[in-house]
């Protein structure tokens, strides 16, 4: 292992770990410029963690175990996640033969949990929110893997690190069509799994019409700065992954770190005009819109298997 | 193989269509016992020469079914007090009918079966069918217990005059076995008539139906 | 082989012990759990041998007519269920002897230890039998003892019906098991003979039909599965562990078996492929909205019948079409899967067990608030959870995991059309996947956390070591259960060999294996650094109620039922699979009481099944005309039966004779 | 010596007629059993010199019928005194003789070689029931036994009939008439086709009454459902056995005069129609007893269909005679308990039996396990053996339908039988006391059939396969 390679997967490292919030940071910014406001500074995410780490925590007298390992699972999962998805040169810090399907299960692990804890509360607001959750995901899931499959079909390959460099470059020029289909499908899949509008809202504050909000409504504190920190990793991996899709360039290494930083930045534009422009959903619609998302992907692999 | 033989016959194969048509009870036990009568004497005239087996067929053979069996019948009749009519499931006439397809269907059916020589041409079997046909027809036509006995007996009747195309071939005990257990039979049912008189106050066979499905 | 055969020997004498030692206190329990123990530590050296390279050995013993020979054997096909048979026989016989201590006042507990002995006994002697006969007796008795042991709460009326229910799908599956034999036993019912004379064409595919629907009965394939959730169900929770950790396991045995007799004859790989797609969607669809905890368990089943036949199917298709790398990790991953589900499923069931001991109910919305009361049962129970929903780290997710990749290679090698399929078949696995892990977060969430939803739930308490102890060693199983797999894979390869006769490379199952376990071990790592620092970040903390959302008084009838958390995902579900739901709501102006009751019957039971023996038995009744105690009619059946049949005869004479 | 085995239970029926007191005659039955049971080992063993010019002679086939018969007359006969010491209110004067009587016949049928006498044996045999059914003097059993008698003389007068025909079959050919089994057999080859074949159906039909094929059954669940359980277990045990030997004795005539295959059909047809039947009924049976007849006529059917095979078939079916004779004893015995404890056999009215009489409800249980031919009871291999018989002679479609029609009846009756033996114990019911005496003969039928079913001893199974070439005329 040469000096480049360490440096790489240190460089690697502090992405994953400091990047996320920031994420958040474009968006609010984005949506507040929408709307006409200044917004919050771009590292105003960075604030609010260290403010909740520094609080004490309240605890539900419900409560056991299960609701302390929620957060603890759910950051550890996704972290796992963000080591399984090639970041900056196009490769992963761990790559191996299906890390597609392994990535899908470690955030199960971590929804798992999530739902868990919130059931732990005993209270009806975040069981409902843990089956709206359960519920979507279901949908979500397959739609996931099948994007994920189209490709591995495409470019012959199993592993997240080979089929998102040069040979889908070349997928790209003879078979454009089912990829942005791809591409498509799996937006729908990183708002739905990051409970952004159209289907969740995380800015409102009606618990009756919220899901991943209300699931951690009685986590607070330390708690909540995990959640919201492991949220936001969540939210790095699907946007990494869709970066490496749309722009699955392998050399020269800058240009393709500095296209990958980029291509975060304008996922979290992106998402943040979707916000503002868009309404969420009314809960019974959202299953025909993941619906959708499968859709498209199943359509690309129709396509692509020829 | 004497001139008596086919006349006897026909006067058993007139006596079935008699039963058939008969409407009174004692009517009908008379003719089954006359029929038995007509067999004591076929079961001499069946045979060349007469020995004293063939007699003693005969003579058990009237003893049974001619004297014994019928006054059975009739104090049963008589302890029952029952009504004296037949009563019969279906019109006399559709049973008459029937009896007369039956003679036909005997006289067809024993066409198709080879005969030795002795027989040929003979009624000995169509009249055995037809007899055997006409127990059956009073068997399952006839309401009341005793006429049900009686079909019996004419059934029976059937069976022993084949049995006389064979008597050579049939040994003594077997035709007095035979006799025995139709007795016996015959007997014990009368003593269950009895018993069902008195259970059901009537003996309406037609009426033992409280075991079904 | 002779310690097995000994082993055999043993639990039958200890089931007549036991029966002897009828009343006697705690006696036939304890000695009925020794039986078993004996009995595993005879059985095992020998089967573990033979899936170690030991040649396969038969036994004859020339019996008595008209059987004359009875063969047994031991082949790495049945000793890799033999070693899973004994060692969950032993930890289910000793859990059962504190399990139904309780009852020992109120009933006859000789009974039910016998029964138990005698199932694993017979178990044990269809996994030796070497020809069709042996089998088939071996198989019965082991549907009449977990018969048995299934009504052994009688009383109640739906534990009657399911056992009924069991009893005649069994019989059913075992006339057509028979016809199969006997389809194949053309040149001997010997399973060598079998072997060495394949039946041709037409006869071979029937025979292969009929030997997958009769095993399939007891393995639980969709749509044949319809006894499975009442049995299990009603049975006490340690037979039902044993039922569903290895006696339906004995049913895909048996299709194993089936496919070395019938041969390439029929499409195997597909067919199973197929019945596990199937079988583990509606599977888990049917769990997901279960209201009896053990009911909901047994659909899961179901839904793991289904994806090791997945696994198998795609194994068994690999090797058909020759792609040596999707066989062998097709087979392991449905191979591996069967052993995992016999530790995860045996797990469940005992700590359903432990909660029904300890709450007194399965309903799961009469549970609730049992992870403050019971905390190591639930602990046990979310351990096992996490497992069966097949989530890393745990012993669940390995064979998945290779069926995953199995099905993943299969389908971006393969041509268009079965490639095409196969990466379905993933699609298919992946909602199964997150479909379970709802349903096991709403067992669990629903079953244990939160407040106590009735008065039983509030006064449960913790079962004692008896319970505990059996619960433990399997959770241990299945914690370790991912390290050490890729040191049993040399286990698995005669295994496969037998049934696809090819010897697998397990290297690149080996490598596909090696992330898996890393995988777990940074998880594991993971999690209890992140549990440790999240316990010193709350150091600072005082306890409260739960927020009600502003709302002052909640109460635990106000938390998320287990009815309510499902009815999202029950809404999305084709409607044969629902629940049939009729409800009356509150129409007018002042609320009037409402009305809403769900009707969770097995939708084939209600829709399929029940009709058409109900019209068949209607049917039947219709004849009961013909015999109406009619003297006269009845002497005319006797008259038309000669009358008729002489015509028939003499008017054959008279064209057929000369 | 044979005379003994036809002589000694008529003389000590005679006896118990005139022995005074109730309990003495109640145990002179088993005590016949014992002797009958003696003599017949003896003459089993050393077969003994034919009689009255051959007419008594103990054949390969009568060897193995007059052992069946007496090993379970022997088993059932110890259920009477402790049946009669519950039901003392009833004289059993006649009962006991007839029942002791009846042993007599029943061998007379096995061990005569004569056509005539074994007609006779048979008629007596039915005669000699007649009261038993009646002993309850109901007005049902009274019915039940009107039934029978006439159902049963016309099925007799019917045997006779086709006796005649055959002796006639004989005769025509000018072929001695001795009416011996040995003699027929002996010239079957040279009879008349057409009455030979007419004389089979009839005598099919004759005999079909008593054996209980359908359509001739309708009896049977009348008398099984109102005669007590010991009558029912010996006429559905033993007198349909001695039916099915007269039986044998022509289709082996038949086999012989090389009609063998017609034979088999009309057995075949016979058999499935039976079988069809009896499921038919048993479907939401309500009658326990009567359910039990069906079962009986079932079984008469399998062993009609194994006959119709032929080859293999004709062993698997002396086999299942020998399983079905005990299997039924087990089954009718503790119906008897039953029924005797709950004053009713309705299945409506009987529930949770397993509470009250835990003996004889478990004796049901196994019985009905044993009944439908599950392992390892020996109703399995006798079945087993028959279908395989069937699938190896090609015939699937039969077979299959045969498959699907037992598994018919095991639904049928398992329904009741569990609906029977299981459910809630009526408030405060306690297990009654069961005399050993009404649970030990059930308890022998099934432990024999058990025994069977795991080891059938190599003697047996070699007298079977002797009886069943000597039926099939493979000797």
């Amino acid at each position: 292992m040469t000096l480049a390679d360490l440096a790489q997967v240190i460089a690697k490292v502090v992405v994953i770990l400091v990047v996320p919030p920031f994420l958040l940071g474009v968006i609010a910014r984005t949506k507040a410029r929408m709307a006409g406001r200044v917004g919050p500074p771009l590292l105003q995410p960075y604030h609010d963690l260290r403010k909740l780490f520094a609080k004490d925590s309240v605890l539900s007298s419900t409560t056991t175990w299960v609701f302390l390992a929620g957060p603890a699972v759910a950051l550890v999962g996704a972290l796992v996640a963000a080591a399984l998805v090639p970041v900056g040169d196009g490769r992963a810090l761990w790559a191996f033969d299906g890390d597609f399907i392994a990535l899908a299960y470690v955030l199960g692990l971590s929804r798992f949990f999530t739902m868990a804890a919130a059931l732990d509360t005993g209270s009806s607001f975040e069981g409902m929110g843990a089956a709206r959750e359960a519920t979507f995901a279901c949908l979500a899931e397959p739609a996931f893997i099948l994007g994920l499959l189209a490709i591995a079909r495409a470019t012959g390959t199993l592993s997240l690190s080979s089929f998102l460099g040069p040979a889908l470059a070349h997928q790209w020029s003879v078979a454009g069509a089912s990829l942005v289909l791809v591409a498509a499908g799996l937006l729908l899949v990183l708002l739905a799994e990051n409970s952004r509008i159209p289907v969740d809202d995380p800015g409102t504050h009606l618990e009756l019409t919220m899901i991943h909000e209300v699931m951690v409504l009685d986590h607070g504190g330390p708690l909540l700065g995990v959640i919201l920190y492991g949220a936001a990793t969540k939210l790095f991996v699907f946007a990494a992954l869709l970066v490496r899709i749309v722009i699955p360039l392998d050399h020269p290494a800058w240009l393709v770190w500095a296209a990958f930083l980029a291509g975060l930045v304008a996922v979290a534009i992106a998402i943040g005009v979707i916000e503002s422009t868009m309404a969420r959903l009314r809960l019974p619609h959202v299953p025909a819109l993941l619906l959708s998302g499968c859709l498209f992907c199943a359509l690309a692999i129709v396509l692509l298997v020829r | 193989m004497s001139s008596l033989f086919d006349p006897l016959l026909v006067v058993i194969l007139l006596l079935n269509l008699f039963v058939l048509g008969a409407s009174r009870l004692r009517a009908v036990i008379g003719a089954s016992a006359l029929q038995g009568v007509c067999l004591g004497i076929l079961t001499i005239t069946a045979h060349a020469e007469i020995t004293l087996e063939v007699i003693a067929v005969a003579v058990v053979a009237v003893a049974v079914k001619a004297v014994v069996i019928p006054r059975l019948l009739y104090k049963a009749m008589r302890d029952v007090a029952i009504v004296r009519d037949v009563e019969p499931l279906i019109g006399l006439i559709p049973s008459l009918v029937i009896g007369a397809l039956g003679t036909t269907f005997s006289v067809i059916f024993s066409q198709t079966l080879p005969l030795v020589a002795a027989q040929q041409g003979s009624l000995i079997l169509p009249s055995s069918f037809a007899t055997v046909l006409t127990g059956c027809v009073v068997l399952t036509t006839r309401r009341k217990a005793i006429t049900q006995v009686v079909g019996y007996l004419i059934l029976e009747n059937g069976i022993f005059i084949m049995g006389l195309a064979l008597l050579d071939a049939m040994p003594f005990l077997v035709e007095v076995g035979v006799l025995l257990d139709l007795f016996v039979a015959i007997f014990v049912m009368a003593i269950i008539i009895n018993h069902v008189s008195r259970e059901f106050a009537s003996t309406d066979a037609a009426e033992l139906t409280a075991l079904k499905e | 082989m002779i310690g097995c055969l000994i082993a055999v020997a043993v639990l039958l004498a200890s089931a007549a012990l036991a029966l002897l030692a009828g009343r006697h206190g705690r006696a036939p329990t304890v000695i009925a759990a020794v039986g078993t123990a004996i009995a595993a530590g005879v059985a095992l050296p020998g089967a573990i041998d033979a899936l170690t390279g030991a040649a396969p050995v038969e036994l004859v013993v020339t019996w008595a007519p008209p059987i004359d020979q009875l063969r047994f054997g031991l082949d790495p096909l049945s000793a890799f269920f033999v070693i899973p048979l004994a060692v969950l026989g032993v930890i289910c016989g000793i859990y059962g002897a504190f399990y139904l201590d309780d009852q020992r006042a109120r009933r006859w507990l000789a009974a039910p230890a016998c029964f138990y002995n005698v199932l694993v006994a017979a178990m044990l002697l269809v996994l030796l039998a070497r020809d069709a006969i042996g089998l088939l007796v071996g198989w019965e008795v082991m549907t009449f003892a977990s018969y048995f042991l299934v009504v052994f709460d009688h009383a109640q009326l739906e534990v009657r019906q399911a056992g009924w229910v069991y009893l005649v799908a069994s019989h059913l599956g075992l006339a057509c098991m028979l016809c199969s034999f006997l389809l194949l036993g053309g040149h001997g019912l010997g399973f060598g003979d079998m072997r060495s004379h394949p039946p041709g064409g037409a006869t071979a595919v029937v025979a292969g039909v009929l030997g997958l629907v009769g095993f399939g009965v007891k393995a639980g394939i969709v749509p044949v599965h319809v006894w499975l959730p009442e049995a299990h169900a009603a049975a006490p929770s340690h037979v039902s562990a044993l039922m569903s950790g290895i006696m339906i396991k004995l049913g895909l045995y048996g299709i194993l078996r089936t496919i070395t007799f019938v041969g390439p004859a029929l499409p195997w790989g597909p067919v199973l492929l197929g019945l596990g797609v199937t079988g583990a969607l509606v599977g888990i669809a049917l769990a997901l909205y279960q209201r009896d905890l053990k009911r909901a368990l047994a659909y899961s089943s179901v839904e793991n019948i289904g994806i090791i036949l997945i696994g198998l199917g795609v194994g068994l298709w690999g090797a058909e079409n020759d792609h040596p790398a999707v066989a062998a990790l097709g087979m392991c991953g449905g191979l591996f899967h069967i052993w995992s589900h016999v530790i995860m499923k045996g797990l469940m069931f005992l700590g359903a067990g432990s909660l029904l001991h300890g709450a007194g109910t399965r309903d799961l919305e009469q549970l609730g608030g049992l992870a403050r009361r019971m905390p190591r049962t639930s602990a046990l129970l979310v351990l096992g959870g996490v497992a069966i929903a097949a989530l890393p780290p745990l012993a669940g997710f390995a064979g998945e995991w290779l069926i995953y990749l199995g099905l993943a290679h299969g389908g971006t090698e393969a041509a268009p059309g079965s490639g095409l399929l196969l990466l379905f078949a993933v699609a298919a696995m992946a909602t199964v996947g997150v479909m379970a892990v709802l349903c096991f977060v709403r067992l669990i969430g629903i079953g244990l956390l939160g407040q106590p939803r009735s008065g039983a739930a509030a006064r449960a308490h913790e079962s004692g070591g008896g319970l505990l102890g059996p619960i433990a060693v399997l959770a241990a199983a299945v914690i370790a259960m991912p390290f050490v797999w890729p040191l049993l894979l040399g286990a698995l390869e005669p295994v496969i060999e037998q049934v696809t006769l090819a010897r697998p490379d397990t290297a690149i199952v080996r490598q596909t294996l090696a992330p898996i376990a890393i995988l777990g071990g940074v998880l594991w790592v993971g999690v209890g650094i992140a549990m440790v620092a999240i316990r010193r970040l709350v150091r600072r903390r005082r306890a409260a109620e739960t927020w009600g959302c502003g709302y002052l008084a909640p109460t635990a009838r106000m938390q998320y039922s287990g009815a309510s958390f499902a009815e999202g995902i029950h809404r999305l579900l084709p409607r044969l699979l629902r629940a049939r739901i009729t409800a009356r709501p509150s129409a007018d102006l002042f609320p009037s009481p409402g009305q809403l009751s769900a009707d969770r019957q097995d939708p084939f039971t209600r829709a399929a099944y029940e009709p058409l023996l109900d019209r068949g038995a209607r049917r039947f009744g219709q004849l009961r005309w013909v015999q109406q105690g009619l003297l006269h009619v009845y002497i005319l059946y006797i008259v038309l039966a000669v009358v008729v049949v002489v015509a028939i005869v003499s008017l054959r004479d008279y064209w057929v004779l000369p | 010596m044979l005379l003994a085995l036809v002589v000694m239970p008529i003389v000590l029926g005679a006896l118990a007629l005139v022995v005074p007191w109730a309990r003495v005659r109640a145990w002179l039955v088993p005590a016949g059993a014992v002797v009958h049971a003696a003599l017949t080992a003896v003459v089993v063993i050393s077969p003994p010199s034919p009689m009255f010019d051959r007419w008594m002679t103990l054949g390969a086939l009568g060897r193995v019928i007059v052992a069946i018969l007496s090993a379970q007359y022997l088993v059932c006969s110890f259920y009477v005194p402790g049946y009669l010491a519950a039901r003392p209110e009833r004289p059993n004067r006649v009962f006991c003789a007839c029942l002791i009587a009846l042993g007599g016949t029943m061998s007379l049928v096995a061990v005569s070689h004569h056509l005539g006498l074994m007609w006779v044996g048979i008629e007596t045999s039915t005669l000699v029931t007649a009261p038993l059914i009646y002993f309850h003097r109901t007005p049902r059993s009274l019915e039940a036994t009107w039934k029978y008698l006439l159902i049963g003389s016309v099925g007799i007068a019917f045997a006779l009939y086709g006796s005649f025909f055959l002796a006639s079959a004989a005769l025509h050919n000018g072929l001695s008439t001795s009416l011996l089994f040995e003699d027929m057999v002996h010239d079957a080859a040279r009879m008349s086709k057409p009455w030979l074949h007419a004389a089979f159906v009839i005598l099919l039909v004759g005999y079909g009454t008593k054996i209980g094929l359908a359509p001739m059954h309708t009896w049977k669940p009348d008398v099984y459902g109102e005669a007590p359980g010991i009558v029912g277990a010996l006429l559905a045990g033993g007198l349909t056995t001695c039916a099915f030997c007269a039986l044998l004795r022509f289709v082996q005539i038949m086999n012989a005069a090389g009609d063998g295959e017609l034979a088999r059909s009309l057995l075949l047809a016979f058999g499935l129609l039976s079988i069809a039947v009896a499921a038919a009924f048993m479907i939401r049976q309500r009658d326990v007893k009567r359910m039990l007849a069906y079962s009986s006529v079932e079984h008469m059917g399998i062993v009609a269909f194994g006959l119709g095979i032929g080859g293999l078939g004709t062993y698997g079916a002396l086999l299942h005679i020998l399983s079905n004779s005990f299997g039924k004893g087990v089954l009718f015995l503790a119906a008897g308990n039953l029924h005797r404890t709950y004053g009713s056999k309705l299945a409506a009215e009987v529930s949770g039996a397993i509470h009250r009489v835990p003996a004889s409800a478990c004796l049901l249980l196994a019985g009905f396990f044993a009944i439908t031919g599950s392992p390892p009871f020996s109703l399995f291999l006798s079945e087993l053996t028959i279908v395989q018989a069937a699938f190896r002679a090609g015939r699937y479609a039969v077979a299959g339908l045969f498959l699907a029609l037992l598994a018919t009846v095991f639904i049928g009756m398992g329904a009741v039988v569990v609906r029977v033996v299981q459910g809630p114990a009526r408030a405060g019911t306690k297990p009654e006391h069961e005399p050993l005496l009404t649970i030990a003969p059930a308890l022998g039928c099934l432990a024999i059939v058990l025994v069977l079913g795991i080891y059938l001893p190599p003697w047996l199974d070699s007298a079977l396969h002797t009886a069943a070439r000597f039926v099939e005329m493979q000797s």
